[in-house]
């Protein structure tokens, strides 16, 4: 029998039914998460299956709603709190960080903050400079917060149902472009634990670090480099925050030679933590400069002439890979095959949103 | 509509409204040949709202609107082919291809921006009123809104600011009972008005059929003189209705968020068509200037899509620029 | 205040006034001292909304507060060893001495919590209260709240989402004219009252005198009432007057931010010495009582103290404990 | 004649008067900026002098009053909008991040965003978990923004006009703790560029990196280690964005040794960024592993008993400077001179706030 595969929508989908099957205090709220698109898939039916005070809409009132699902969660409930976009939340910065991170620290442990605040990273069909914000860094940065990052669908349920039964604040970051690929998932409940890091592919000539959708790019570039002969690591780092130091530590020590592919910026971001941590704590074990591909350091452009050369893609990895090794750089690896189209997802794609 | 200034205005409202349709509609049209890579909010449904707020305003009056602003921008004289080229993501696109339809910006007509994030240019236009107090000009900003953006802190934060300062702002909110697929009742307290929240602020809030064009430029003739005379901010209500999915171009009442009867009933109400009965009714409808009028349209319109089609994209050495100014 | 219920109201709320004010009096005489290393926010001349909405809830109602919140948690019946320790920073303080006097946490006593961000515990009990809803308990929640925070979008929010859903809740507001040093002119249209932003939101608000504890606990016991019955959330305005300055313990009306004028007029207007004046009018002044209440509330203050500053501090082993539940 | 030394607080306070005369445009907004106590007293008597059209305080709406300020800087004004705590402006970074620093971008280069937006990081005597955040780490990720955190009253002066000159939206962070700090400033219009470090002293044996207040602990280390021998380089990056990296690389290349004193959170911050550069751009020229001396993972507590083991001081930088040297551990490094209270920002103060 072939294991089930289900794509990571279904799987976040399964994920929620679970947890609201199991406790009654599980409840799901945000802008359009009984809707007709479901989501994007990953809420069809639950409204239907468990009722309207299970699984709700709300006002357009993100920071309030915030406090909101968190009050909840100090009187009894286990809230999940979902945004289409990233981008919207930045408008309960202070909910986030400053109350939810730090309520059960402030308050000397006296109450524990049980809440997952789901978020949706946008990518492709124009999405632009304020839909596609990826600051998985920003979140990492705040001490209090759980911050988990699943690339497959696999990960997307266990990770889910782990953070929705942890009792602290998680932020549960999903990227738009993973929402339709598909892998093996358990049927029931499982967990995945918050806090280790994945071997994707095992190597040894080189380290490669992938955040969220860049673990697909990543794999897709060890393909390619192995085809070359070079046996590149691929290491999902799913969880931000714990962070699974020592994965990239043993792994960097084997291979001496690292490259972080980020679905966010650079600067002073995650990839910047993951050359830190091998700087302080495996210095002298790379026997190269290591090297981060990373957005470019501007804001998203909109137009798809743009946003192809700002996505940073497999081949990138790849060159950026070579240059670890010192192999002299090769200009097809950023080819792009005829008839592939960056700024969507997927082939069947056709917008509008 | 007896004197020739009233039939005069009634048949630019009607052009307006028609321009608007006329260019939504193109762009519905040819979205599936996926040459605009990039999400569409078309007001088809909505137009007296733009239009009526656009012919009050004077030219040199600043407006700013949100991720549904392609009525807003054309009513306020914005460039159709620097937002047809916008949305084909090219270097002619108002934004440079930066943006894309929910980006824009035309600074000769005075529209200062709009930006997809919910409520987020409604402090900025009051900061363009607080810019004219301050340097003691008196032109008015106008913050396009929809109804959902009412449920934003920002905007009664902006309220109560505009209000202290009796700044020269009128919030034009468009009332279309939806905000994405999620209906008023999950959203807003059935036994209030989102207009008593505006009073709440101490503003003058005033009710308006969104549908009837006359309406709105009246009532909006009446906010611009209150606001431009420093009597304070105004809020108007204007009940319209989208007939289109929220985003895109296709029709949607068969998903279940709605229903065709509630569709139906407001297409009954259609702002143009209504609007043309009405100015026939008074007499005052003008058959060929109207046929001209739309041939022009369609010619414009088809020459602003061959333009942006033909428009080189922005180069890709171009990418960084414009970070920093 | 003929009954004796009404009797023994009286008295328990000019004990409760009395027992904050001596608390804050003990604070602000022993701030000198700089052992209470943190900042403190004191409710001197404020006390009677305290006592009053303090006696009208239940024992297992639930309240949150703010930056200046030492007398909500005392009427909520929080702690006074536990908060003196608190501001001390010690092991034995509510927050274990992690939050200091403007984190305030007792959750026998259902106060879950103050924070010193203006407007950021609003959500949360309005959350609380959507808790209860969920669970279909019948616990009412409060959110005591400067009037500040009506100029926090977060409010708005909040009182929104309250109104949609009938959520027990009640929003105390304390309107001491000031925010810092920033009088109420400089923040919030003088056309319009705090109490029409409440009611733009459809909530059920009451102007009140914040100086009188009685007519607070008469307001509060009928808004507990309608919250509890789910008619809806509650807003009381509660006009009221901060003695000392914003934050620290001194008197500040010499630095120019308001006038001593307006200090006296409010100080004649002392919650306290009104009220023992109305009580022994009524003739239920109890000498005695009252005689033994301040030995014992000295006593227990006097001991709160002694035993904080006796207490051990954090260990410097647990700095990073309870970061992670 | 010995140069003029005020303190910081009163350069911010003259670096705002000479941009109020000189440009009409520039006004000052923010709660409590023309109160008594003068916003630390970087605004006394402005409002009296500029009058109160260009010296205003206002409602307390940190994200409505963000969109204002931009709003009138479309609109032909230069505003500078004041926050007393960093913490507040968590409140408002939709318009902070989301919209100032993309303004210009987002619209093709067609408007330009010159706003600054000064924040303050609290400190000491109970600030706590929700007065203290030092996120400029947070803003250093955003494209678009410019973030300045001058350490000395000379650069407090000199960046401020610069910030208010400048046409992009300026992150102004100035830490509490250095307020009272005196320091040569030029009377009249000067400018600091916004994007150079500044060597705060030279030296040859190890390259200190040290943002904001920590340059003082760091300059007071440095001392220290000259007692030891030791020539310590001290870089003061007072300029997060631009950040010139140049002055770091050309100084570590030297010194083959990095320790780098935040006065944030390690995690994804400017002291991971600073080891990222230098692992990519002068692999191999380290000596030893590099070392970050950052705040500790957790929330600030406000008790004085754990605050005091919480912040970083000089002797944390020698301890790590040692390190980096292979020397012994000298408990003595951290010991605390009888007499100072760790959470005073000088003997004179006396609190409440
Ligand atoms: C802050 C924020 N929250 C959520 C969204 C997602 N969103 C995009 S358009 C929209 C609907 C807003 O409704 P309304 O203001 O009524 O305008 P309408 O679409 O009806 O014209 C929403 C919720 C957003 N863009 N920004
Ligand atoms: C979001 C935020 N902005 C500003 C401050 C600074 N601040 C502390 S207390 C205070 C006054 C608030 O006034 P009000 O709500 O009326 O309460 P009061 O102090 O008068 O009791 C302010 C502005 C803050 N703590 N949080
Ligand atoms: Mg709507
Ligand atoms: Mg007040």
């Amino acid at each position: 029998m072939t294991p089930r595969e289900i794509s990571y929508a279904e799987a976040i989908r399964e994920g929620f039914a679970t947890a609201l099957e199991r406790d009654p205090r599980v409840y799901l709220i945000g802008l359009g998460v009984p809707d007709p698109k479901g989501f994007f898939g990953t809420t069809t039916g639950l409204q239907q299956r468990f009722g309207a005070d299970r699984v709700m809409d709300m006002p357009c009132s993100e920071n309030g709603m915030t406090g909101i699902v968190l009050g909840s969660a100090l009187n009894g409930m286990r809230p999940v709190l979902n945004h289409q976009r990233l981008d919207f939340a930045l408008l309960s910065m202070d909910q986030v960080c400053t109350q939810a991170a730090k309520w059960h620290y402030m308050f000397g442990g006296r109450m524990k903050m049980p809440v997952v605040i789901r978020m949706i990273i946008g990518r492709g069909w124009g999405q632009g400079p304020q839909h596609s914000q990826s600051l998985h860094s920003w979140f990492a940065h705040i001490a209090g917060l759980k911050v988990a990052m699943p690339a497959t669908a696999h990960d997307a349920k266990g990770m889910l149902i782990a953070a929705i039964e942890d009792d602290n604040p998680v932020v549960f970051l999903e990227h738009r472009w993973l929402h339709h690929v598909t892998g093996h998932v358990p049927e029931g409940h499982y967990t995945v634990p918050l806090g280790s890091a994945r071997l994707a592919r095992p190597g040894k000539d080189v380290t490669i670090v992938a955040f969220s959708y860049m673990v697909l790019e990543a794999l897709d570039a060890a393909a390619r480099l192995a085809q070359a002969g070079i046996e590149a690591e691929v290491l999902d780092y799913r969880s931000l925050r714990p962070l699974d130091a020592g994965t990239l530590l043993a792994s960097v020590r084997k291979t001496g030679r690292l490259v972080v592919a980020d679905a966010g910026w650079a600067a002073a971001g995650m990839s910047a933590e993951m050359l830190a941590l091998v700087a302080e704590h495996a210095h002298g074990s790379l026997v190269a400069a290591p090297r981060r591909v990373c957005l470019p350091d501007c804001p998203t452009p909109t137009s798809p002439a743009l946003a192809d050369h700002y996505y940073p893609r497999a081949g990138h990895i790849v060159a950026a890979v070579r240059e670890t090794l010192g192999l002299r750089a090769d200009p097809s690896d950023l080819a792009v095959s005829a008839g592939v189209e960056l700024d969507k997802p997927n082939p069947a794609f056709t917008g509008p949103f | 509509m007896s004197s020739s200034v009233g039939a005069d205005l009634g048949l630019r409202l009607y052009e307006l409204m028609l321009r608007i349709r006329l260019v939504e509609e193109a762009i519905a049209d040819r979205y599936a040949e996926q040459r605009m890579r990039c999400p569409v909010h078309l007001s088809i449904g909505q137009e007296a709202v733009a239009a009526g707020v656009g012919l009050a305003l004077r030219a040199d009056d600043l407006a700013m609107g949100g991720h549904r602003s392609h009525a807003h921008y054309l009513a306020k004289g914005g460039d159709l082919r620097a937002m047809i080229a916008e949305m084909h993501g090219r270097e002619s696109g108002c934004c440079r291809g930066r943006g894309g339809s929910m980006h824009l910006v035309d600074l000769a007509a005075g529209f200062l921006g709009a930006v997809p994030i919910v409520g987020s240019t409604i402090p900025i236009a009051v900061g363009l009123a607080f810019g004219e107090h301050l340097q003691k000009r008196d032109r008015v900003a106008v913050a396009f809104m929809g109804e959902a953006a009412t449920e934003e802190g920002v905007f009664h934060e902006s309220a109560n600011f505009a209000s202290l300062h009796r700044l020269p702002v009128v919030f034009v909110c468009e009332n279309n009972l939806y905000s994405v697929y999620s209906p008023l009742s999950v959203r807003q307290p059935a036994h209030c008005e989102v207009l008593d929240q505006a009073r709440g602020h101490g503003l003058l809030a005033h009710p308006g059929d969104g549908n009837d064009p006359l309406a709105v430029h009246a009532l909006m003739t009446d906010a611009l003189a209150h606001a431009r005379a420093r009597r304070g901010p105004v809020f108007l209500e204007l009940k319209t209705y989208r007939w289109r999915e929220h985003c895109g171009p296709a029709f949607d009442n068969h998903i279940g968020y709605r229903t065709e009867a509630e569709f139906l009933a407001w297409k009954e109400r259609d702002p143009i068509a209504t609007f043309e009965k009405k100015l026939r009714a008074g007499g005052v409808f003008d058959e060929v200037r109207v046929a001209r009028f739309i041939e022009r349209q369609r010619a414009e319109i088809a020459a602003a899509f061959a333009a942006a089609q033909a428009a080189p994209f922005p180069a890709a050495a171009t990418l960084m620029d414009h970070v920093y100014a």
